[in-house]
């Protein structure tokens, strides 16, 4: 069965690593921060100016001035740093932050990624997607496999506006964690019940599979 | 006698000098840390045909939002912007012009203007719309593109404290764009919760040296929240 | 467990990795907050044909003027040199290879290397010596060089205080080159004179977040001053 | 009579105006401080990163954590900031500076300055000076007229290796007040006693003298 929104932010919180700096984009991946493994230890950074992001706060904890890149009202960790959005992205562009999780409309075989932009329909802007889909080397991409109408998001070419260029390695959807290298997708893992079969009819770009592909574990 | 002294007593002299069709760069995140009342003062002011360089444009009634009912925007450099309808409006009939600029290469320009950079290579947007027309270029067999500084006539910042002399301290994610903005006016103006003495701030602690503000008012302010969110206590 | 403590015990455990030939980004002004424990520890390692990249190379006794004598510096990119005698001999003869780089492009240099942005225009240096070799542009009339970024295998750095998650606070003017060396540092390791516990720095008040620091030793420090001048008290 | 160097300091302490950011150089123009007019504030920049420095230090004061860019020991004034050097040359190389005064070796009629280097034998480096004439738009150079050999330092072109192209408009010599115009020097005043001739004599690019020069005056 696909995976929820929760078990796609589970399964990727199992790629995060002790001491990891993390930033999280909008939607399935800001639930990642509720999967994070107890003996483990991250930092999330949030674009617009903050290392070292909270929970939310409570009423009373509530600050105009302590926003996350989401524009939702948060708090501070123990050791968490404030600076301006050049240093943020100082930090981000220079590569600095070990992991970013970010959706997309869009993911092709050759790691183009589109998320921002629907000509005609969808035009509110970038924000900073692109920054961080060039400054990052470990990105993994959530979303879902295919559209409502069955048509598949993982392309042999992104048909939308590109966000980056050939910067995407893995992408996490609610039927297969999926490696793209030298050009194709590589099936890694599927979710639990759901066949091969399945991921290769819901896969337009180039799809390897090699060898038995395990299910996802949630233990 | 102190030609130091930034402070100034009326919004109206806060603004003084703001014509039709100049170049106007906004701090601020969302509604965070935005120059809520020099905002109000230019859409009392009227001023037309004006470029507005901010992260995002506000709501439909708060912000830089407030601008769009009079159609003072002409033109807006943004990163995210259509959180209200009447923007969305006027960008789909062509009655303002947005120029679409990652949150991190705009920052990056804004720091660029002020820094007499006038341009520099980012890897950030090559191969995307945001390069068209701009020169690419390899170093270390990576492509990147050229991306140019920002100056703007005006600079509407809004900080926590400073002192008399514009000396200035910004508090929590409200920082966002706002030191930037700062150094990258011809005049810079500076709205403040507080202002103290010189000597009162400590010099390990200021954010953004005087050296970039021309004036300086203290007012007190709504601070909107776009997105409460909020735990119950004791989760 | 907190993969964020990046306390080490040791100088030993603080410079492990690093080998001949590598390049070493050195914060510091003249000696004032030059990292001189970790600068002692390379002239004990004995590492050498470094390059250094440093505004400046201490005196003939005290900062890096230390590695001189066993000729551990191939290379120094500075902006000013030649404090001491053997740095003098060593450059004439050739045994020694100095890059003059204008103290601004210099800094800038780091903080490019450590913010992504592999070169920058500056008007810095047109029509001088530093422009050799450089593409040169205009931009609005006015003509430019361009500058690259500069990374090292190493950034030394010394801070005031620190907490165990290297979030750094400088004092006075041993900030300098620091925040921007410690940007630049494939492996950057800091020297300081506190360590507190994560949540005791007030975040609004922290120059250097700690993601750019990997390793972190506290120390006790010389402090050497190169012009002592004064004046008589009451004056 | 030729200017002393303190008498250099005083006449471009005439220049500053209240408000103004101030930049002075080692050696004269760092004198310029002790003879700034009573009823006027300017604030100093030192390039290493402190603005609003402030007098040496008693004894007590002393700090090896406050230096100046000639790295003597100084104190800061009420309403000081300390910032590090990437943002330091980011205020001078965006011109935020009002007013940059440093010493030459030779300035040209095409206000070329050449001040850091003379080659086999003084190599130290250019430290601040490049980023300073790059950045300023209002520069005052000080220097004497000519070396002790009696050659002019007011050249028609250069002859050392410059430190920055077509940047300077005044220089202040200990006779003379030169502006620099299209091309040519401009004689504006003249150190008391000395004369026109004189100053003609000992300037080897070519000078315009205009109507009658007066004396500088330090009163």
């Amino acid at each position: 069965m696909a995976l929820s929104r929760e078990q796609i932010a589970q399964r990727v919180a199992q790629e995060l690593q002790d001491g990891f700096y993390v930033n999280l984009g909008i939607g399935i991946p800001t639930l990642v921060a509720n999967f994070i493994p107890k003996d483990i230890e991250v930092m999330l950074q949030s674009e617009n100016g903050l290392l070292g992001m909270g929970a939310f706060p409570t009423e009373d904890e509530v600050d105009a001035d302590l926003i996350n890149a989401g524009k939702q009202t948060v708090t501070m960790a123990a050791g968490a740093s404030i600076f301006d959005s050049a240093e943020s992205f100082a930090m981000i562009r220079g590569g600095h932050v070990d992991l970013t999780v970010l959706g997309a409309f869009e993911v092709d075989v050759n790691g183009n990624i589109a998320s921002y932009m629907i000509p005609g329909k969808l035009i509110k802007g970038m924000g900073g997607a692109m920054d961080l889909v060039a400054g990052a080397d470990n990105i993994i991409v959530t979303m879902t496999h295919a559209s409502k109408h069955g048509e598949s998001k993982l392309l042999s070419n992104c048909t939308l506006p590109l966000t980056g260029k050939g910067c995407i390695k893995k992408v996490l959807t609610d039927l297969a964690f999926i490696e793209i290298k030298a050009g194709k997708f590589h099936l890694l893992e599927r979710a639990p019940g759901v066949s091969v079969a399945e991921i290769i009819e819901l896969t337009q770009g180039e799809l390897v599979i090699e060898g038995d592909i395990p299910e996802m574990k949630f233990s | 006698m102190s030609g130091f002294d930034k402070v100034v007593h009326s919004y109206e002299e806060a603004m003084a000098g703001l014509t039709d069709n100049m170049t106007i760069i906004a701090g601020g995140f969302g509604l965070c840390g935005i120059p809520e009342n020099l905002i109000s003062e230019i859409k009392h002011k009227g001023t037309r045909g004006l470029t507005l360089v901010s992260n995002n444009c506000g709501v439909d009634d708060f912000g830089l939002g407030l601008l769009l009912p009079d159609r003072q925007i002409s033109k807006i450099i943004a990163s995210y912007v259509g959180e209200n309808a009447e923007f969305e409006r006027q960008m789909m009939s062509g009655e303002l012009s947005v120029e679409l600029t990652p949150q991190g290469t705009l920052a990056e320009k804004m720091r660029a203007g002020g820094a007499g950079i006038p341009a520099f290579y980012t890897a950030t947007g090559v191969g995307t719309p945001v390069a068209e027309g701009k020169d690419e270029r390899q170093f270390n067999g990576r492509d990147y593109i050229l991306e140019e500084a920002i100056v703007g006539d005006f600079a509407i910042v809004k900080a926590w404290k400073a002192d008399r002399y514009g000396n200035l301290v910004f508090r929590k994610t409200a920082r966002n764009f706002n030191p930037m903005a700062a150094t990258a006016g011809k005049i810079t103006v500076v709205e403040v919760e507080e202002i103290v003495e010189p000597g009162q701030l400590d010099p390990d602690e200021i954010h953004t040296p005087g050296i970039y503000v021309n004036r300086l008012i203290q007012s007190s302010f709504e601070k909107r929240i776009e997105q409460r969110t909020t735990r119950a206590a004791g989760e």
